[in-house]
């Protein structure tokens, strides 16, 4: 059942992939591919990166993930994501515990530096993995973000 | 009902005034203009704004008291305290722990009062890190002082009412105020004084 | 003066009892700090900018059962004059014959100039997920206007220093079911309640804490609060009645603490926890 | 229909660094109000163009914070360039605003 599901979903992917080289003629504005449903849906990192075409990202020291050890509260996490590698053409945020574990991808075009500061929300203490696309491969890094509950109640 | 309540502090503040004019006194204004100021709202009614003897007497001497005033108003503390019928001052630790680590209750958006609200102020068990320092440490609280109903008497009334031992103390009272039952307290106590409990291994 | 030298004797005799306690204050410290930079980065774009530009535009509309703008409501420094005027405030209006803080006294033009009624204003005046109300926006458009200026109340006026006087006795004053005043929690250095640092509001060094960063953009529920809320709050936390939105009382209170902090740069607009 | 941005970009050397500010709730469809599920509502898309050029874009979900803010930076922008960006979100609405690129760090 659930095998019938995601060969769905994946097909579903294949098919807004090539729905996409369509779209991306009528409109110039995008950087890079339409909104993918199925990957933002999937309940993994993993699964969404299937989702997105990024299996086996390569680990990488060239990706800076700047984001607290601690957040001081989980609603509202900054992140900010440099990579130093050559011909970056997007990053990728997936935040591994949440339900919904793929935050967004940012894309870069005509000049723009592979930099990207972003607030998110996180549920629960988890790794930040940032993967990033460039001369057609990908690249991971990851960053653990704590999250606890603070206030004192009253 | 605000109308009428701001004609009656309209003439208080008046009267104020009239006596500010000989002579300022800004406790009198700022009492005056809380009478006005504030509502009731909830189980919050405008009588908790009124001082009793012992909130006076720290108002009056900035939390300092003469010597005499405090050793009789802590006596009247003492004596109001209310021990429990069966003479048992130890409940169940772990429900202490759980009361201790509460911090709500009697606010204008409760119902009444849920927790103790201990941890806000004192370290108790080592491994709840989440602690506050305005109070000091209960770490080790009977293993230091002993376990003996001496002890046991001073943790429950300290708890029951902390103005029988020190007057213009920080801490809620807790039994006098109504804010915890009888059995809350007992727990909190075996929190403190339980050989089992955490705070004492 | 006595319950300063009290309380440093009390803090000394608890240190020096507690050596722990100092410690696990240190400890502390490398988060409080990583907060902190977090904090200053969130600073650098604040969505509390939102509400500034939502509240400017309310400055500058005509609305209300009078359909009047704004404009010519005098915030201290005269008629429609809004720079500079957040970081002077509380200060006396003679028109009313009080002290007023900003807050106060944007409700009061709202009501004089633009005819709304208070008890309507009064009804939720502070910000929830859905509705940020208008003297919340406006608020935080007028405090902008004061980036970078400092903390100046001023305490020429007779009533400006009895403000000060009452909201001095209003921070002490223990009461209610809990015997706890604002002091309680703000009166004393180096303490924190569970783990929330407390600053020593008596200390100037310190009050500038109780209003920096107000304005407020809070994280938790991503809304805008004001001092107005922040007292409320507090009020509630103390266990005491609630007092009333944009009352002479809280104007008092909020002249004690922002006297307390004169001198000191306000920053804007900031982002709480 | 939903408030303005604001944008602001400022050329620090060759790089323009723009940071916008979106007014949006982002509702996550978890959180309740009142007993009843607040529905799904967040912005899905983003692109910023320079000049008429797109520079960067985003997709995103509902885990971006309420009320977004973004920060990238642009090669080779100077001061009096326009920077246009528009949001959609997943009800279809949207908003595009704009900034002219000022100079100085």
């Amino acid at each position: 059942m659930q095998e019938t599901r995601r060969s769905v979903i994946r097909a579903g992917g294949a098919l807004a992939l090539l729905a996409l080289t369509g779209t991306a003629l009528l409109k110039p504005g995008r950087a890079h591919a339409a909104w993918n449903k199925s990957a933002f849906e999937a309940k993994s990192a993993i699964d969404a990166m299937k989702a997105l075409g990024m299996s086996s990202p390569e680990e990488s020291r060239d990706i800076v993930i700047v984001a607290p050890d601690i957040a001081e509260n989980g609603a509202v996490v900054p992140i900010e994501v440099t990579s130093n590698i050559p011909g970056t053409t997007s990053i990728s945020v997936f935040i591994e515990k949440n339900p919904f574990p793929y935050t967004g991808t940012f894309g870069f075009a005509a000049g723009s530096v592979p930099f990207v500061h972003l607030r998110a929300k996180m549920g629960e203490t988890s790794p930040v993995r940032v993967v990033v696309a460039a001369g057609g491969k990908h690249y991971t890094s990851a960053k653990e973000v704590k999250v606890t509950i603070g206030g004192c109640g009253g | 009902m605000r109308i009428g309540t701001a004609v009656t502090l309209v003439a208080v503040t008046a009267l104020a005034a009239a006596c500010a004019g000989m002579q300022p006194d800004p406790r009198a204004d700022a009492i005056a203009m809380m009478e006005r100021d504030f509502h009731a709202e909830g189980i919050a009614k405008m009588d908790r704004l009124k001082e009793d003897a012992v909130q006076a007497a720290c108002n009056k001497y900035n939390d300092n008291p003469p010597a005499d005033l405090a050793k009789k108003l802590q006596g009247e503390q003492y004596a109001g305290v209310k021990w429990p019928q069966d003479g048992n001052l130890l409940g169940d630790w772990k429900s202490g722990e759980k009361i201790a680590q509460n911090g709500r209750g009697m606010t204008w958006r409760d119902k009444g009062a849920v927790g103790g609200g201990c941890y806000n102020c004192h370290q108790i068990d080592p491994a709840t890190t989440a602690f506050g320092t305005i109070g000091p440490s209960l770490t080790q609280f009977a293993k230091l002082r002993g376990y003996g109903p001496d002890i046991q008497r001073y943790a429950y009334s300290k708890i029951y009412n902390a103005k029988a031992y020190t007057i213009c103390s920080q801490m809620p009272r807790f039994g006098h105020a109504g804010a915890l039952t009888e059995q809350q307290m007992k727990d909190i106590t075996a929190l403190l004084m339980d050989p089992a409990s955490p705070v004492n291994r | 003066m006595m319950r300063h030298a009290l309380v440093a004797g009390l803090a000394a005799a608890v240190a020096a009892l507690a050596p722990w306690m100092s410690a696990s204050a240190q400890t502390e410290d490398p988060v409080a700090a990583d907060f902190d930079k977090f904090r200053a980065l969130m600073e650098e774009a604040n969505p509390a900018e939102l509400f500034a530009a939502k509240g400017e535009q309310l400055w500058k509309t005509r609305r209300g059962p009078k359909n009047a703008s704004l404009e010519q409501c005098d915030l201290g420094l005269g008629p429609g004059v809004v720079k500079g005027a957040y970081a002077q405030m509380p200060r006396y209006f003679a028109d009313v014959d009080k002290v007023m803080d900003a807050e106060a006294r944007i409700v009061h033009c709202m009501i004089t100039l633009q005819g709304y009624e208070y008890d309507k204003l009064d009804d939720r005046p502070f910000s929830s997920a859905t509705k940020t109300p208008d003297p919340v926006s406006i608020t935080t458009y007028v405090a902008e206007q004061s980036a970078g200026m400092k903390f100046a109340p001023p305490q020429s006026h007779p009533k400006e220093k009895a403000s000060y006087a009452i909201g001095k006795e209003m921070f002490f004053y223990r009461a209610g079911v809990y015997d706890f005043s604002c002091a309680s929690c703000h009166g004393v250095d180096g303490q924190r309640i569970r783990t929330q640092p407390l600053p020593n509001f008596t200390k100037p060094e310190q009050a500038i804490r109780a209003v920096q960063g107000w304005p407020g953009y809070r994280m938790t529920g991503g809304v805008m609060h004001t001092l107005q809320w922040r007292l409320n709050d507090c009020f509630r936390q103390q266990r005491f009645p609630e007092p009333d939105y944009a009352s002479e009382i809280l104007s008092a209170l909020l002249t004690y603490l922002t006297v307390n902090a004169q001198g000191q740069d306000y920053k804007g607009p900031g982002i709480k926890r | 229909m939903a408030d303005p941005m604001k944008i602001r970009a400022n050329v620090q050397g060759d790089v323009a660094i723009v940071r916008v500010l979106m007014a949006h709730p982002m509702e996550t469809g978890q959180r309740s109000q009142g007993g009843k599920k607040v529905p799904l509502h967040f912005i899905q898309s983003i692109t910023a163009q320079l000049n008429g050029t797109t520079v960067f874009s985003a997709d995103i979900s509902q885990a971006i914070s309420r009320d977004p803010v973004f920060a990238f930076r642009v090669k080779g922008a100077k001061a009096g360039d326009k920077i246009v960006v528009t949001w959609t979100d997943n009800k279809g609405e949207t908003r595009t605003d704009e900034t002219t690129v000022r100079g100085g760090s």
